[in-house]
């Protein structure tokens, strides 16, 4: 069940230009959260920003859980001046998880940019829950911009580096990367990023005839299903309704759920 | 503990706080944070004879202190509400109020005929005044049935011949003197009017000078607009028989109290929740606190006790 | 830099942003924040024939990103403006927006002809939508004067015809479609409309349960309305000819973007100076920036360009 | 000249139940503070609370100035979870100060409850700029609210206590220990507090026939002269207005030109 608590700041530090990690004390979230699910949170105290800002899940620790954000606007940029020994509110864990699948044999993640966020902990998950390592591949704007490189490597996960002016890895999309890696029939990819980005890896995981498991964004109000302001279009009818809730029948969908033409 | 229950036009609530139609879809997403059958009422999102998908994403923009929002009304239909939502709602002993909407007087009549037979609402709330979805045009200039006194009688008057369940008329407040429709609906026969829905209202990104969403116009609501809506209670209370359930940012029971003493008997709230799932049964908690606190036995003695 | 200058009905100014009258008194408080004649012009409070004392205390309450407000027009009077304030702001070398209110068309053109005379002025501001005085009652329903286009067009023409300076008519938010007083300003003459007033609203203190404006109802600014503000400026762009001055809730370039975006050729800032003196300089700076950043020459090229 | 300054938080603690000592690092603005003056805080980041808060000068050191606060609503409570480290918008030194007569030879300074908190600077103004010693009288509703008790004995102040429930001091009001004191007529007193007190100390004075010089509230939005929401009527006009602006025409009136009978 999810729930409301009020967190502490166990650490709270910059990774790269305007992407930072937060982690809080959070255990009874920590408990019940899951790879791909996320969680609400009060940015501060009060009205301002009005709604929370929905943040995935980086790592779930024991007692604790870790956010991996990017600055964008003004949300993220009062959260970016919270310290250490400061609470902050978190719902959560929200939404549904990934899949894991004995089946498959080759797990690829594939992360764009903060994209990369929910994919720490679906790494470990699938290592300890499956006993395989997935691949990671890692793409960005820049080299500065690549994250959680040496958490995957540190996991024992082989990593790709994509970066779109080549400044480390090769200069291709994430999705490209992915092609070229020939993932055979029982591979499957999970991708997080910029809907073009994940569009693209939907597409090519189309060609290859291999399940795709995206995470998708949307403006969010509640988090919790009941506004219907996160919408995206879908294939099929999801709890009677084809307008379905990135934030309740997802954030994780199978990609060929999705009308991506509608992106 | 104060008595707190209060009787809306016919509908008896052990308390009065109800939540804003389409901020609680059905309930069963909230009842994970609380017992959602421990509000007086629960408000359905606004049911349509037909499934509707709504507007196109995106349809929300957060702003200072509230949010606009364009969903356009997307909900399951009356069919798929009575199968697969009414019977979560009716085992957990909720009192409901089954909001609806229609693009004429016969689609609202309908609905609210189908809603009473099957037990499956135990008041109706008609939404005259979505702001978006543009199905009923109207006279020159007013694009809401709630802005035109006439319609309003029109439509209130077919629900009333369609149901015996107390008929509560939703109000815009997009409108020069929200009494007016108010009256309006209590000659037809209304049991009482719920107000205030969203106000009109744009959010434009400077950095890619389009609208943010999808439908330009939304709604406004959240506690950016409650010193509007507390007004247009006190300007219905002063000249209404009927009871009225106040909405417009509610988030605390002193929130709530605002209203309750410019005259609402019911209250409900709204985009409050989404910060907070369980502000609504705060809401409750807090004002048999506050009556409390203030030895107040029943809270109707406080209904439009403003000094 | 950019080119910001604009040109409003006739009145030239080197950039588009003025301040809501009320907000900025005189002037002489918040020139010692900022060169205030580095605005595009100054906008005066309301000013009337005679001084006026204004309402009993309390005149505020701040709400959720904004405030309630019943100052009640309280003002130094035309006579005192002309001797003591306009000097001020003429030494300064202001350009002078002179906002005026008067309990008939008589006064606002006595007004406004004195304005003119004495070159205290270098457009007029006909605020003909304070919801805190209550001497011009109008229509059933109605209170203020630009909730009646008829009385708009009366007004506006009296003003037009005691004066050559730009005529800028000021509209309230109270309405179901401002486009329709907006229209009739521009039929009658105006030069310009301005554009929002204040929203309606009543704060309560549910421990006193008491109003805790002393006028009861007050006036709701900040960018808790700014959606409303930007949504009737887009109203209205669509169907004028003649241009508007918008406010509502401007508390930096990205804020003064949107209004500009939706149509809006002028800006005002109001209520946010009272949290960032300074406030008003810094949306000139900002829009300097946004135009360097896109590359755009004249910021006229962005008004209405909403896409 | 007020101005807009960030201020970061040198000092932060609780003196009393509710009742914090804010210190904060504002040179600009402490090199042009006076007695009597206050400042307008932003008591957090964003519009939330839309509204700065009023408060005046504590203490005024040489980059430094000090806060004595009570929580009272919101935006105090919020001001109390700030913490030493961080910054906070300040803007000031706004407002009349109190005005230092040389010809006085008796200082008797009045506070009630919160009130108490513009006395410290002002004794210390008196004593350095006058060479003289103020007497200081410190009520309350109860011994633990008694604020600064300390810092005046230090200064040399004589101190009066008084407690609405004698626990402290004499069971009486602040301006029946004022009459007590028999102040002659080169006396001036000087008050702050609540209205209700404010008035009583300013009858005692019109009995006594001598100045009082109250320091006033009043809701504020500006803070700054320019929106008229601070009024109280004054006797006389001021600036050609009979509506006189707390925050700009005072905060401190000489008691005699505030017409009483409206509170
Ligand atoms: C399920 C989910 C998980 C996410 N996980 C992460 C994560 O782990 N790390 C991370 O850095 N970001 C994540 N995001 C995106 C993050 O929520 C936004 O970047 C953030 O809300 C921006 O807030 P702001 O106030 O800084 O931006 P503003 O632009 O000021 O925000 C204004 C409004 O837009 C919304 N908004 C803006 N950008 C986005 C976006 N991309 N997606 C959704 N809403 C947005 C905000 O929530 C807010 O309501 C996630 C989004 C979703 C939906
Ligand atoms: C010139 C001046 C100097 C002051 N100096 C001090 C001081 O040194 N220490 C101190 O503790 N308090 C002082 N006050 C009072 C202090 O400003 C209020 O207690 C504070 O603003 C309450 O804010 P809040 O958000 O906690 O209360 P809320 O009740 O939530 O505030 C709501 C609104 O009411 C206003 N408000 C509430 N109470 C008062 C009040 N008593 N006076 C003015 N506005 C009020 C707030 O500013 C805000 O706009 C001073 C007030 C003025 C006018
Ligand atoms: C996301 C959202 C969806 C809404 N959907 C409906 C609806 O379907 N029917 C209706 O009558 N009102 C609807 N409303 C209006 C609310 O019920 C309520 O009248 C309004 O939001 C003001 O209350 P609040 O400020 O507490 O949210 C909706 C509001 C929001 C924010
Ligand atoms: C304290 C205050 C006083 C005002 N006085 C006047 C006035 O005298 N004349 C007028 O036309 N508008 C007056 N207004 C309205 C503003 O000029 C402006 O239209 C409104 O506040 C919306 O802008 P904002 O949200 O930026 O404040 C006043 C507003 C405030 C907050
Ligand atoms: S954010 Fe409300 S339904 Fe998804
Ligand atoms: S607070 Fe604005 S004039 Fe005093």
């Amino acid at each position: 069940m999810p729930q409301v608590s009020t967190c502490e700041i166990q650490a709270h530090m910059e990774v790269a230009p305007d992407h930072y990690r937060l982690v809080l004390h959070a255990p009874e979230i920590a408990q019940e959260a899951c790879a791909g699910q996320f969680c609400m949170l009060e940015v501060q105290e009060g009205l301002y920003p009005f709604l929370r800002r929905p943040m995935c899940f980086e790592r779930i620790y024991k007692d604790s859980i870790s956010i991996l954000y990017k600055v964008e606007g003004e949300g993220t940029r009062l959260m970016s001046r919270l310290s250490q020994g400061q609470t902050i509110s978190v719902q959560g864990p929200l939404g549904k998880p990934f899949p894991l699948d004995s089946d498959v044999e080759r797990h690829i993640l594939v992360g764009g940019g903060i994209g990369i966020a929910p994919f720490p902990s679906l790494a470990e998950a699938i290592i300890s829950e499956l006993g395989t390592t997935p691949e990671v591949i890692i793409a960005a704007r820049t080299e500065s911009m690549l994250l959680c490189e040496d958490e995957f490597r540190q996991m024992g996960c082989t990593v790709h580096l994509a970066t779109d002016d080549g400044s480390a890895g090769v200069k291709a999309f994430a999705s490209e990367v992915l092609r070229e890696l020939n993932p055979g029939p029982k591979a499957r990819a999970y991708c997080c990023g910029p809907m073009p980005m994940m569009r693209a890896t939907h597409d090519v995981c189309q060609d290859l005839g291999i399940t795709c498991l995206a995470s998708l964004e949307a403006e969010m109000a509640c988090g919790d299903g009941v506004c219907l302001g996160c919408v995206v279009e879908a294939n099929v009818e999801i709890e009677a309704e084809r307008m379905v809730r990135v934030c309740y029948d997802g954030p994780v969908f199978d990609s060929s759920l999705i009308n991506w033409s509608a992106y | 503990m104060a008595n707190l229950a209060v009787n809306i036009g016919g509908l008896k609530m052990k308390n009065p706080v109800t939540v804003g139609s389409g901020t609680f879809a059905y309930g069963q997403e909230y009842d994970r944070y609380f017992d959602i059958s421990k509000l007086g009422a629960v408000t359905t999102k606004s049911l349509s004879l037909e499934p509707r998908a709504g507007n196109k994403p995106p349809r929300l923009v957060e702003t200072p202190a509230g949010m606009l929002n364009a969903i356009g009304l997307q909900n399951v239909g009356i069919e798929a509400y009575l199968r697969d939502k009414a019977p979560f709602l009716r085992e957990k002993g909720c009192t409901i109020i089954g909001n609806i909407y229609g693009k004429s007087p016969e689609d609202y009549a309908e609905l609210a005929k189908r809603l009473d037979e099957a037990g499956a609402a135990d008041a109706i709330e008609a939404n005259l005044s979505c702001p978006n979805v543009h199905d009923a045009r109207t006279a020159r200039g007013c694009t809401l049935v709630a802005q035109v006194p006439e319609l309003v009688q029109e439509y209130t008057r077919a629900i009333k011949a369609a149901t015996k369940l107390p008929v509560f008329v939703k109000l815009t407040p997009n409108i020069i003197d929200i009494a007016e429709p108010a009256l309006a609906a209590e000659e037809a026969g209304a049991d009482g009017v719920a107000l205030i829905n969203t106000l009109l209202g744009i959010g434009i990104n400077p950095e890619t000078r389009k609208p943010i969403l999808s439908n330009i116009v939304g709604g406004l609501s959240g506690p950016a607009i409650r010193p509007v809506a507390v007004k247009m209670v006190w300007d219905c209370a002063k000249v209404l028989k009927i009871p009225i359930i106040g909405m417009g940012g509610i988030g605390n029971a002193s929130d709530a109290m605002q209203f309750i003493l410019a005259g609402a008997t019911g209250v409900a709230v709204g985009s409050c929740s989404f910060r907070q799932p369980d502000a609504a049964i705060k809401v409750v908690e807090g004002l048999n606190d506050y009556c409390e606190r203030h030895n107040v036995e029943n809270l109707t003695q406080l209904i439009g006790k403003l000094e």
